[in-house]
């Protein structure tokens, strides 16, 4: 069992007569990384909000390394050792850097203990020239890698991540890419992401989302090239 | 309240006083007067007369020269209908401007919430307003009718004129509470029969399922011992609603504050009252008064009951202060524990000594074109209700609100 | 049976003086997202200016329908554009704000009005229903109520403005872009939310006396009844209005007029709880 | 760390002592009195709104039921300790029923505005229809609109004879207060404290970093109400009765306005704003020219438009410009950071 970090059974949401997720069945290895793909409204917010607990399904279970989380708070989640970033920046603007990954880093360590483990965030992201400045500053890409850090800083083994690289620029994408290899090293990863270069520079394996079902999951050369997908999703933006 | 305490207490409180900055200088040559009434808020209409009675009467003392060769000064405090000021002006008035007597307090809730501290500073205390009766303090003077002046007489009359069956409105707190147990009380004495009792705090305005209540009980007459601004509303919607020709109404507290002034007399009339004193009061006693007040203020509208309560307890003191020779609180409390009896607007009034309560007239009234029409004058009524309980010749250091037990 | 009927007409009563008192901040802030917490003080100066033109000799309806309204969407007027309009899209600060407007206010018509409880007396007689005399104006307000809600509703539905009004609610930038000035729109909302604040309490002049503090017993109420509407601007008000009105009636006649009271705070308690967004947030979606 | 907290703890006892002993010249020690209670009630509203992001309407539902549970308790007991006790103790369990009963339910901003604001109200109307003589606590008569009058006042502990008041109490209420300044103090620069901020500025983001927000807003709400109690408490000695007025709208209302006026996120703020309103106050009541809610209003007006984030903030921003340092609260966490910088790096 363990080697499975994150399964999903039926996961079914619905939100009055509209069935955003419908029942989908999703698993991930562990130190495995997965991109979620799909066109808008596919249903890849949804079930990503289901696992991480922002929102309760309306049937269905999830679990992380064999343990039920369906319907566990966001908080109970986290606390199991899984790292989660939203959509749009979600960081404390009017602290610093620094004071950001520390309340992150306390979560899991004593005083003492954070304060090591926030510099070396700070080192491994490169935060250093900026770690005293509140994050209502920053620019969007350092924003997004702070984030990142908040994520990385509790030693996760399983990150959930929404959209890292949208809004940034060729540089950061790639920093970032580099950071998620890392972090791969010791965690699962599920990514949602629209960025195919980004897709193809970090994951091998991409689940498709259509109308609230996996409509495919394969290797990322075969889904790019697999008419169905195309026809949904991305012949529309090619 | 042991020795103990208020040994400590009046030592301390010289030490207090001394570091109180900045305090008005300490004026040897005058009398200080303290006055603590609401002359704001929704208790204003109670308050403002009685500010202004209380300035006439001292204007007239010092007028006639003055108390033992001094002037009389007034150092007064509006407590904007809020409970809370009366105990913080309370203190202020005792410990810091260390006045030589304080007359005020409008509500009964006013009233226990500075009582104590005039008991445990010993500065002399006196109540000029109607009230519930019972309170049992040798600290203490109060010249309002009980309810065994007033509801006593009120009751049988009404009842005469309307049925046995009596339902009472009346004002959620102290007074409301125990008028409405007098009122019970005198009903049965009466052989009626009291068919519902509702309570309703002082912000209450709207009756309009209380006057439907009324209705499904069907009872011959409503009492209603009501306080303050909202609960006038009452008065407003039993008349809109069509009721009062159907229900006759009697109060114990309707126009006091001249409430009656503000009705119209489509509302008003034929509500039927008794107190001690009415501007309609055709004596030359009174027309004198409200010939000095209108002297005073422009015109004499503004006088009612409470007002005239008191003019008549600062004009009790000043008689005291002039027999005992003396501030001293104990030899005034003695002159006026001689049964000392003063001529106001209201007729004789004369102090009890056996409870410090006052001996004086009451009128059964009805209410009639936004006055007061007397229809009966019953003179020099006891106040029996407190003199059954208390007795402070026997008992000095009694220091208890009795309250009627059913 | 009368009885049935008399706790009927009082329970309708509850319902359409809720309403009333509840529009004008319903108004505003369903649509323009601003807690006017001065909106017992309109009412208040609602009733001053009733009493005040009845006084000087004006016809009591045409004091209360029409003076009372434009004079204090007058004042409404002049407080948006000195204060309302720096603090849209802060909720917090203007609920401080009209906060410290309302103290503002109760100051002023202290000031102006003195503190004495005035008054005027209700306009239409008192009548029977069985055996029983029920307050005859009673039922002009529920009337008045009714007629408010199917305006509100019409105005919003039917009318060009309302549909103005409707789209700058939802996207301030897109009407601006269409031509309309959201400003303008804002300003004349506020305008009208303030009069109808006027318009409540000027009808609910002559059952109560008034005095300058009189508004701190509606604001609660109204602002309750709003909240517990939810986002849908006629649906809610009517929903919660109804709710808290027929528990209010019930328990002010089965107990007391204070258990009434607190009967429809406690219900407020616990409607929020199980629904946070408010009635129409959870059943009524998407709806006016 | 703590060799900083030190220096501030010194200071704190430095100004408080100072202000004891010059104050009183000034303003007479019973107007201070309650100008010191006022402001740990304003310190009260200012940790949970300014540092928890609770905005809540009716502190003076605590500061009431404070009050009301020293009253009650010390007219059954009969001697002040206990009950000085309770009046921390009955606010701070009524605070995490409540805190629990609205964080648990997800209720936020306006919503939770609203539930305080009633549940004060609540409050306010029970306890005023508890006039009759049935509503009793032990020998304590509720006495609805008239409050509770003479309850035994604030003794040395264990010797009820021995009245601090006058004076002495003056010294016990400012020396508490100064207590409760450096609690805060303390609070803030823990663990806790920094969390609670990180929660005030993004709840979902600490909630997805593992923190229980609803269980930890609970112990910040009831550390408020805890110190509101303390502070009602207190007030109930000063004035020597308790009446329904302590849960009024009202009361609510003066206690944001300090918070505001004073400067939110601060902790000086909320003290000097809520002592100097409440002496402004105190001030115009003494005159009949204008009318006190008019200026009150007008301030309060006045601060949300040109000055929102209060005097305190503005004051420090103002010596920040002008001398070139960042404002004090800032700067001790700076200092801690570097020196934790040079340790690691």
């Amino acid at each position: 069992m363990a080697e499975v970090a994150l399964e999903t059974q039926g996961l079914t949401m619905r939100f009055g007569g509209v069935v955003a997720a419908n029942r989908v069945d999703f698993k991930l290895r562990a130190r495995e990384l997965r991109c979620l793909i799909g066109p808008n409204g596919a249903g890849k917010s949804t079930f990503f909000k289901c696992i991480t607990g922002l929102q309760s399904p309306t049937e269905g279970e999830v679990y992380m390394r064999g343990v039920e989380t369906t319907g566990w708070m966001p908080h109970q989640i986290a606390s199991l050792g899984v790292g989660m970033k939203t959509q749009t920046p979600n960081v404390m603007d009017s602290l610093s850097v620094h004071e950001n990954i520390w309340l992150a880093a306390r979560r899991f360590h004593d005083s003492r203990e954070a304060d090591h483990k926030t510099q070396e965030i700070i080192d491994l992201l490169a935060l250093g020239a900026i770690a005293r400045d509140d994050l209502g500053r920053l620019a969007h890409g350092e924003r997004q890698r702070v984030e990142l850090g908040l994520v990385a800083v509790g030693d996760p083994w399983l990150i959930l991540l929404d959209e890292p690289a949208a809004g940034l620029g060729a540089e950061e994408v790639e920093r970032m890419t580099a950071i998620i290899h890392v972090l791969n090293r010791q965690a699962a990863l599920v990514i949602v992401e629209h960025d195919m270069q980004f897709i193809r520079s970090i994951a091998q394996t991409v689940t498709v989302f259509h109308q609230g079902k996996v409509l495919i999951e394969d290797h990322v050369d075969r889904v790019m090239s697999d008419p169905v997908v195309r026809n949904v999703y991305l012949g529309k933006k090619s | 309240m042991s020795l103990n305490r208020r040994t400590f207490l009046s030592s301390a409180a010289a030490v207090a006083s001394a570091s109180m900055l900045p305090r008005a200088a300490m004026a040897a040559d005058s009398i200080k007067l303290g006055s603590i009434l609401d002359t704001s808020g929704i208790f204003d209409a109670y308050g403002t007369p009685m500010d202004m009675a209380m300035r006439l009467a001292v204007n007239e003392i010092n007028t006639a020269g003055g108390l033992l060769g001094m002037q009389v000064e007034v150092v007064a405090y509006d407590t904007q209908s809020d409970m809370a000021l009366y105990s913080q002006y309370g203190q202020q008035l005792t410990r810091q401007d260390e006045v030589d007597v304080v007359h005020g307090g409008i509500l009964s809730a006013s009233r226990e919430a500075i009582r104590q501290t005039m008991r445990k500073t010993r500065t002399l205390y006196f109540y000029n307003v109607l009230y519930e009766g019972g309170v049992c303090d040798r600290n203490i003077f109060i010249n309002g009718v009980t309810p065994a002046q007033q509801v006593e007489a009120l009751v049988p009359y009404a009842m005469g004129k309307s049925g046995k069956s009596v339902y009472i409105l009346a004002a959620d707190y102290n007074y409301g509470q125990i008028t409405a147990r007098w009122i019970q009380k005198f009903v049965a004495d009466n052989g009626g029969e009291t068919v519902g009792v509702d309570f309703f705090p002082l912000d209450v305005s709207d009756f309009g399922s209380t006057i439907a209540k009324i209705q499904t009980v069907g009872p011959d007459l409503v009492i209603a011992p009501l306080v303050g601004g909202a609960h006038l509303s009452f008065f407003r919607q039993w008349a809109a609603a069509g009721m009062k020709d159907r229900i006759p109404l009697a109060s114990t507290t309707m126009g006091v504050g001249n409430e009656h002034k503000v009705l119209t007399p489509e509302e008003g009339n034929g509500i039927m009252v008794a107190y001690n004193y009415s501007q309609e009061l055709d004596t030359p006693a009174n027309n004198a008064f409200k010939e000095r007040w209108s002297a005073s203020y422009g015109d004499s509208s503004l006088i009612h009951e409470i007002a005239v309560s008191n003019y008549q307890g600062v004009m009790t003191w000043a008689e005291a202060v002039r027999q005992a020779g003396s501030l001293d609180r104990e030899a005034v409390i003695a002159a006026l524990e001689t049964g000392l009896s003063i001529g106001g607007p209201a007729g004789t009034v004369t102090v009890d000594p056996k409870t410090h309560h006052a001996v004086l007239d009451v009128h059964i009234m009805e209410i009639e074109d936004q006055g007061m029409r007397v229809i009966e004058t019953l003179p020099q009524r006891q106040p029996i209700d407190t003199q059954a309980v208390c007795d402070l010749q026997a008992n000095p250091d009694d220091n208890t609100q009795y309250e009627i037990q059913i | 049976m009368d009885l049935y009927v008399v706790v009927l007409v009082e329970m309708l009563y509850g319902v359409a003086s809720l309403i009333l008192i509840s529009a004008g901040l319903a108004i505003v802030f369903g649509m323009i997202k601003v807690i006017n917490l001065a909106h017992g003080e309109f009412m208040m100066m609602g009733g001053y200016a009733t009493i005040t033109a009845v006084n000087l000799g004006v016809n009591v309806f045409v004091a209360m329908l029409l003076i009372a309204p434009v004079v204090v969407g007058l004042i409404g007027l002049v407080v948006e554009r000195l204060v309302i309009r720096h603090l849209y899209g802060r909720l917090i600060d203007t609920m401080l704000a009209t906060w410290g407007l309302s103290l503002f206010f109760i100051g002023l018509a202290t000031m102006v009005f003195g503190n004495t409880t005035t008054g005027i007396s209700t306009p239409i007689p008192g009548f029977a229903i069985g055996d029983y005399q029920v307050n005859g104006y009673n039922f002009f307000i529920i009337v008045v109520s009714a007629l408010l809600l199917v305006a509100m509703l019409a105005v919003l539905k039917g009318t060009r403005a309302g549909l103005v009004a409707r789209g700058t609610m939802q996207r301030p930038d897109m009407a601006a872009a269409l031509g309309y000035s959201p400003d303008r729109v804002y300003m004349a909302t506020f305008f009208c939310g303030s009069a109808l604040s006027g318009l409540a309490g000027a009808i609910l002049a002559p059952l109560v006396g008034l005095v300058p503090t009189s508004g701190g017993a509606y604001i609660a109420k109204a602002f309750i009844t709003v909240i517990a509407g939810g986002p849908s601007l006629v649906a809610g008000l009517f929903a919660s209005a109804g709710f808290f009105g027929a528990v209010n009636q019930i328990f002010t006649f089965a107990i007391s007029p204070v258990i009434g009271e607190v009967a429809l705070l406690v219900a407020a308690v616990v409607l929020l709880r199980i629904l946070p967004q408010g009635v129409t947030g959870t059943f009524f979606k998407g709806r006016l | 760390m703590p060799g900083d907290l030190k220096r501030e703890a010194i200071a704190i006892a430095v100004v408080t002592g100072a202000l004891i002993l010059v104050l009183p010249l000034i303003i007479g020690t019973y107007t201070l009195t309650v100008l010191a209670v006022y402001g740990m009630l304003g310190l009260s509203l200012g940790l949970i709104w300014g540092f928890g992001g609770i905005l809540c309407f009716g502190q003076a539902a605590f500061f009431g039921l404070g009050a009301y549970a020293y009253a009650i308790s010390a007219i059954n007991i009969g001697e002040s300790t206990i009950p000085m006790l309770l009046a921390v103790l009955v606010p701070a369990v009524f605070a995490v029923l409540l805190g629990a009963m609205m964080f648990y339910g997800r209720l936020n901003d306006v919503y939770l505005g609203v539930i305080t604001l009633v549940v004060t109200l609540i409050l306010f109307k029970v306890i005023n229809s508890t006039a009759g003589p049935q509503y009793m606590i032990g020998n304590a008569r509720l006495g609805g609109f008239n409050g509770i009058p003479g309850f035994q006042t604030l003794n040395v502990p264990g010797k009820p004879d021995a009245y601090i008041w006058g004076d002495s109490y003056f010294y016990v209420c400012a020396v508490l207060l100064g207590f409760v300044y450096l609690l805060v103090t303390v609070l803030l620069r823990s663990s806790f404290g920094r969390i609670a901020v990180g929660i005030r500025e993004n709840e979902v983001r600490m909630s997805l970093m593992g923190y229980d927000v609803r269980a930890r807003k609970t112990v910040m709400f009831a550390i408020g109400a805890a110190i509101a109690g303390l502070a009602g408490g207190l007030f109930a000695n000063w004035a020597e009765i308790v009446t329904p007025n302590l849960f009024s709208l009202s009361q609510s209302a003066e206690i944001i306005i300090w918070c505001i006026v004073g400067g939110l996120g601060t902790r000086l703020g909320p003290v000097l704003g809520a002592a100097g309103l409440a002496y402004l106050k105190f001030l115009l009541g003494q005159q009949a020219l204008v009318d006190n809610a008019l200026v009150t209003g007008l301030i309060l007006v006045l601060f949300v438009l040109l000055l929102p984030k209060g005097v305190v903030p503005a004051l420090s921003g103002l010596w920040r410009v002008s001398v070139g340092r960042r404002p004090p609260g800032r700067i001790r966490r700076r200092r801690r950071s570097r020196h934790r910088e040079r340790l690691h790096g």
